[in-house]
C-alpha cells in the first residue's frame, strides 16, 4: 500500500488531480485549510497504486507518494 | 618626443573603459557616440572580452544589467535620445543595487534634436531620470584625458556603493581630439561582491529584485538607499577650482568649462581677476565648496549649454548668499568665450 | 518504502501565490525537476518576469534575477555572454515576451544566444487581471477587448514558436501543455530537451506551454481545461516545432 | 602664441585628414593642440569642417569662433566662413575651385590652385596636402619635418604606399611660389 502525504495547508482545491485520476480516488474534504480551501482527501488508500498523475498536475507540489 | 596619442574623445573613453577592466559592453549606434561603439566592437573581441551590438538602447542597459548581476564590470554608452530609453534599465539596477556604467554624449533636444553637442539632460541624469526615489553618480570628464581616466574612477565608485554610475560628456569632447597619455589605470576591484549570480555552488542561491510588496519594504528599501547616497554626497563630491581668490567665480563642466577657461585667459590678459569652479561629480554636486565660495566671491556665472540646468542645483548649495548669475545656449549652439565676457561686465 | 513523487530539490518550500488550478506552479516544478535530473541546479541562474510569475524567484532553490518587462532574454544574453559555463534560462509570459519584450524575444533568438526560454501562453494579462495579450484568441473576451477580439481592432493571436522557427539562430521549439498529466509529462521532455541542448552549446531553446487561467478566463477549472484543449490548440497546435539538432 | 585655424571643403576632398595630421604634428612638437571635426549626417556629400588649435598653453574651448587662419578648399566653404575670419588674418584658399576674387582688405589672401598641382602630380586627392604645405609655408605653426613624421605615423597599414604621393604633395604646397 503506497503513503500519499497530502500538504493540506498547500492545497487550493482546484481539483486538478481529482479530474486526473484513473481510479476517481481522491475528492475535497469536507474541512477547509488555513487559507480557507476545501484540500483533497484520498478515498480509499487501498485503491492507490501510485501511479503519480496525480503529483503531475499538481500545481502546489501539495502531494508526495511513497511506496 | 612625446608618449602622447592624438586620440578622438569616444576613442579615449573606449580605451579607458577596457584599461579599467570592462568585462562586457552594449550599445547601439547613434551619432555623436558612434566612435565609442566602433571602437569597442573591436578592441573588446580583441581582448577577449563581451561586446553586443544590441536590437536596441532597452536590450543594451539590459545586457547591462545581466552582465552586472553575473559580476562583470558592464557598460554602455549611448546619445541623449538613447539615454531616454536607457532610464527603465537605470531605475531596475538602482532598484536592485547593481553597479554598471552609462555614458552619455549629449546632444541637442528635445526629441530627435539634432547631433550637436549639448548639455541638456543634467537634469535626467542628476534628478534620477527614471521612476523612483534613485540617484546615479554622475562624473563629467574635461578634457580627451579625463575621458580615458574617468572610467576607471565611474567603476570603482559604482561597485564601492553598488550603483550604476554615468558619464555624462557631450558631443564636442566626444569628437574633438587632443594629445593623451595612456597612464596606468588602477583596476583594483573589491572582491567581496557576495551578491552576485554566478550559480549557487557551496552556497545558499541569491535573489536579484527590486520588487518589494510586504508591508514596509519597500520604505525599508528606500531608507536603506537614501542612507546610501547621503554617504556618497560626504563622501564623492569631487570639483576642480581655478582661481580661487576670484571675485567672480564662473561654475561649469565639461565642454562649457573649456569655453569658460579660454574666458578667463582673456580675461586674465586685460586683468579681470575670473575664476572657475568645475564639478568633476554633478552627483554628488560639490555643494560644500560652493557654500564656502559663497563667503568669499561677489558673484556666480553659471555657464552651460541649455536653457538652465545645473545653475537651479547652484542656488541651491549658495542658498541665496550671493547673486547666482546664469548663461547659456539651447538647441546644440555652443557658448563663446566673447559672450561670457559680456555677460560678466553685466555683473 | 521510497518516495516517488515528492518537490524536487530546485524547488523551495514556499507556497506559491498563483491561483487555484493555475498552471504556472506545474511548470515551475517541471522546470525544477529537470534541473535536478540534469544535476546544474548549482550552475543555473534564472530570470524572472514582470506577470504573474514575478515571484518565481521565490519558488526557485537556485540564483534567480528579476528582470524589467519584456527585458528577460537581453538580461540572459548579459549574463550567459558573460558567464558562458552556467545555465541560463527566462521564464516569461505571453505579455512579457510576445508585446513588450517581442524585439529582445526576436534578437535574442536571433542571435541564438545559448540560452533556454520557458513561455507561458495563457493568451491574457494575469497579474493585471485579465486585459488582452497578443496570444488572445479572436473572439475572446478579455477587459480590453470586452466584445471579444477583433482582428480589425487588435490583429490576430501570435505564434511565438512559427514565428521564430523562421530565425536561422533557433535550435530547438516546441509547443506544450499542462491540461492533462499525458501533456505534463510531454512537456517536461521538451524542457528537459531544451536544457540539454543549452548544455551541448547548440544555442537557443524555447518551449512554449499553454496554460490555463481560470480566473481570468471567467472559467471554473474543469471549463478551462476544454478551452485549453478545444481552442487554444485549434489555433496554437501541439508538438515539436523546430529541431535543429535532428538535421 | 595661439593659432586657431579652421579647414572647410567637401567632404572627400581629406579635411579631417588634414585637421589631424596638423594637430598630429603640434603634438609631436609637445605643443598643446585640440582638434575638432564637424561629423556626422552633415558631413557626407556636404561640406566638411574641422577646427584645429594650437598653442603652448592649456586650451580650453575646442570651437573656433573667429579663425586666425583659413585654409578653404571649396566655394561654399568661403562663403560660410570668411565672414568669421579675425582682421589682418590668413585666408589660403584653392583657386582651382573657387574662381571669385575676394576683395578683402584686412585679410592675407593666398590664392593657390591646390587642385590643379594635386592633379599634375598624379593625385587629385592630395590637393589637401598641397594646401597644408604653402599654408604652413606661411604660418610656421610647425615644423615640415614634424608634419613629415606625423604622415608617417598616420599612413600606416595599407595607406603606408600612399606616404610618397602625400610627402610629395606637402613639399610641392610649400615651395609653391
Amino acid at each position: 500500500m503506497p503513503k500519499i502525504i497530502i500538504a493540506q495547508n498547500k492545497c487550493k482545491g482546484c481539483e486538478l488531480c481529482i479530474l486526473t485520476c484513473p481510479k476517481k480516488n481522491i475528492r475535497l474534504s469536507q474541512k477547509m485549510n488555513k487559507k480557507g480551501f476545501h484540500y483533497i482527501e484520498i478515498i480509499d488508500p487501498d485503491k492507490c497504486n501510485a501511479c503519480g498523475l496525480c503529483f503531475q498536475v499538481c500545481p502546489d507540489v501539495a502531494i508526495e507518494i511513497w511506496k | 618626443m612625446t608618449t602622447k596619442r592624438l586620440m578622438k574623445g569616444n576613442e579615449a573613453l573606449g580605451e579607458g573603459a577596457i584599461q579599467a577592466g570592462c568585462g562586457a559592453y552594449f550599445g547601439y549606434p547613434i551619432t555623436p557616440q558612434n566612435e565609442l561603439t566602433e571602437y569597442m566592437s573591436r578592441r573588446m573581441l580583441e581582448e577577449n572580452r563581451v561586446f553586443i551590438q544590441s536590437e536596441s538602447e532597452l536590450a543594451a542597459i539590459n545586457m547591462v544589467f545581466g552582465a552586472s548581476v553575473a559580476g562583470a564590470r558592464a557598460m554602455t554608452s549611448s546619445s541623449s535620445p538613447g539615454v531616454s530609453l536607457k532610464q527603465e534599465g537605470l531605475s531596475y539596477m538602482a532598484g536592485c543595487e547593481l553597479p554598471g556604467l552609462v555614458v552619455n554624449v549629449q546632444r541637442g533636444g528635445p526629441g530627435l534634436g539634432n547631433i550637436s553637442g549639448s548639455q541638456a539632460d543634467y537634469f535626467q541624469a542628476v534628478k534620477g531620470g527614471g521612476h523612483g526615489d534613485y540617484h546615479l553618480i554622475v562624473l563629467t570628464p574635461g578634457s580627451v584625458q579625463e575621458l580615458y581616466e574617468m572610467p576607471a574612477l565611474a567603476f570603482s565608485l559604482s561597485e564601492k556603493y553598488r550603483t550604476p554610475a554615468m558619464i555624462l560628456t557631450d558631443g564636442i569632447l566626444a569628437q574633438m581630439q587632443e594629445p593623451m597619455e595612456a597612464v596606468k589605470i588602477d583596476t583594483t576591484r573589491d572582491e567581496n561582491r557576495d551578491w552576485i549570480l554566478d550559480g549557487c555552488k557551496g552556497r545558499a542561491p541569491r535573489k536579484i529584485r527590486s520588487l518589494l510588496m510586504e508591508e514596509g519594504a519597500l520604505e525599508a528599501h528606500n531608507r536603506h538607499l537614501q542612507d546610501k547616497y547621503n554617504l556618497i554626497k560626504t563622501q564623492e563630491q569631487r570639483y576642480q577650482l581655478i582661481n580661487e581668490q576670484a571675485e567672480i567665480m564662473l561654475v561649469a563642466y565639461g565642454i562649457s568649462a573649456r569655453v569658460c577657461y579660454t574666458a578667463i585667459q582673456e580675461a586674465n590678459k586685460k586683468g579681470a581677476k575670473l575664476g572657475l569652479l568645475r564639478p568633476l561629480t554633478v552627483w554628488p554636486f560639490p555643494e560644500k565648496i560652493l557654500q564656502e565660495l559663497a563667503l568669499k566671491v561677489k558673484a556666480f556665472l553659471v555657464v552651460e549649454l541649455n536653457a538652465g540646468q545645473m545653475v537651479e542645483d547652484v542656488k541651491l548649495a549658495v542658498n541665496g548668499k550671493t547673486p547666482v548669475h546664469f548663461y547659456g545656449r539651447a538647441g546644440g549652439a555652443c557658448v563663446t568665450p566673447g559672450e561670457i565676457l559680456k555677460e560678466i561686465e553685466k555683473i | 518504502m521510497k518516495k516517488l513523487f515528492s518537490k524536487p530539490e530546485s524547488l523551495t518550500d514556499t507556497d506559491h501565490k498563483y491561483c487555484p488550478g493555475c498552471g504556472h506552479g506545474i511548470v515551475h516544478r517541471l522546470v525544477a525537476e529537470v534541473i535536478d535530473e540534469l544535476g546544474i541546479r548549482e550552475k543555473t541562474i534564472g530570470i524572472a518576469p514582470v506577470g504573474c510569475a514575478v515571484f518565481a524567484y521565490d519558488y526557485w532553490n537556485f540564483d534567480v534575477t528579476e528582470a524589467s518587462h519584456g527585458r528577460p532574454p537581453a538580461v540572459a544574453t548579459g549574463i550567459k555572454r558573460f558567464l558562458p559555463d552556467r545555465v541560463v534560462f527566462t521564464y516569461q509570459g505571453d505579455g512579457d515576451l510576445a508585446a513588450i519584450g517581442m524585439a529582445e524575444t526576436i534578437h535574442a533568438a536571433n542571435r541564438g544566444e545559448n540560452i533556454t526560454v520557458i513561455f507561458i501562453n495563457n493568451a491574457i494579462y494575469g497579474m493585471t487581471t485579465g486585459q488582452m495579450a497578443p496570444t488572445s484568441l479572436l473572439g475572446m473576451k478579455t477587459t480590453t477587448s470586452p466584445f471579444g477580439r477583433d482582428p480589425k481592432l487588435a490583429g490576430y493571436p501570435i505564434r511565438v514558436g512559427e514565428l521564430l522557427s523562421t530565425l536561422e539562430g533557433t535550435t530547438f521549439l516546441a509547443r506544450c501543455a499542462v491540461d492533462s498529466a499525458k501533456h505534463v509529462l510531454d512537456a517536461k521532455k521538451a524542457i528537459k530537451k531544451a536544457f540539454e541542448v543549452q548544455l551541448a552549446g547548440k544555442g537557443y531553446s524555447m518551449v512554449e506551454i499553454l496554460s490555463q487561467c481560470p480566473p481570468n478566463w471567467k472559467k471554473s477549472v474543469p471549463e478551462s481545461l476544454e478551452y485549453v484543449r478545444k481552442e487554444m490548440m485549434s489555433y496554437f497546435p501541439l508538438g515539436v516545432i523546430k529541431d535543429k539538432t535532428k538535421a | 602664441m595661439r593659432e586657431e585655424l579652421i579647414i572647410a571643403g567637401f567632404g572627400g576632398q581629406g579635411i579631417m585628414f588634414t585637421g589631424t595630421l596638423l594637430s598630429q604634428a603640434a603634438m609631436i612638437e609637445g605643443k598643446f593642440v585640440t582638434y575638432f571635426p564637424s561629423y556626422g549626417a552633415e558631413v557626407r556629400g556636404g561640406t566638411a569642417n574641422c577646427c584645429v588649435t594650437i598653442d603652448d598653453t592649456t586650451i580650453g574651448s575646442p570651437v573656433i569662433i573667429n579663425p586666425d587662419s583659413l585654409l578653404i578648399l571649396n566655394k561654399p566653404s568661403l562663403d560660410r566662413f570668411k565672414p568669421r575670419l579675425k582682421k589682418g588674418g590668413l585666408l589660403v584658399l584653392n583657386s582651382t575651385l573657387i574662381e571669385d576674387e575676394v576683395k578683402e582688405t584686412d585679410a592675407k589672401v593666398v590664392r593657390l590652385p591646390a587642385t590643379d598641382i594635386a592633379e599634375r602630380s598624379g593625385q587629385i586627392r592630395v590637393a589637401n596636402i598641397v594646401a597644408l604645405g604653402k599654408y604652413l609655408a606661411i604660418r610656421k605653426i610647425v615644423n615640415q619635418e614634424s608634419v613629415l613624421q606625423a604622415l608617417e605615423a598616420l599612413l600606416t597599414g595599407k595607406k603606408k604606399e600612399l606616404l610618397g604621393l602625400n610627402r610629395k604633395a606637402l613639399i610641392t604646397g610649400y615651395e609653391y611660389k
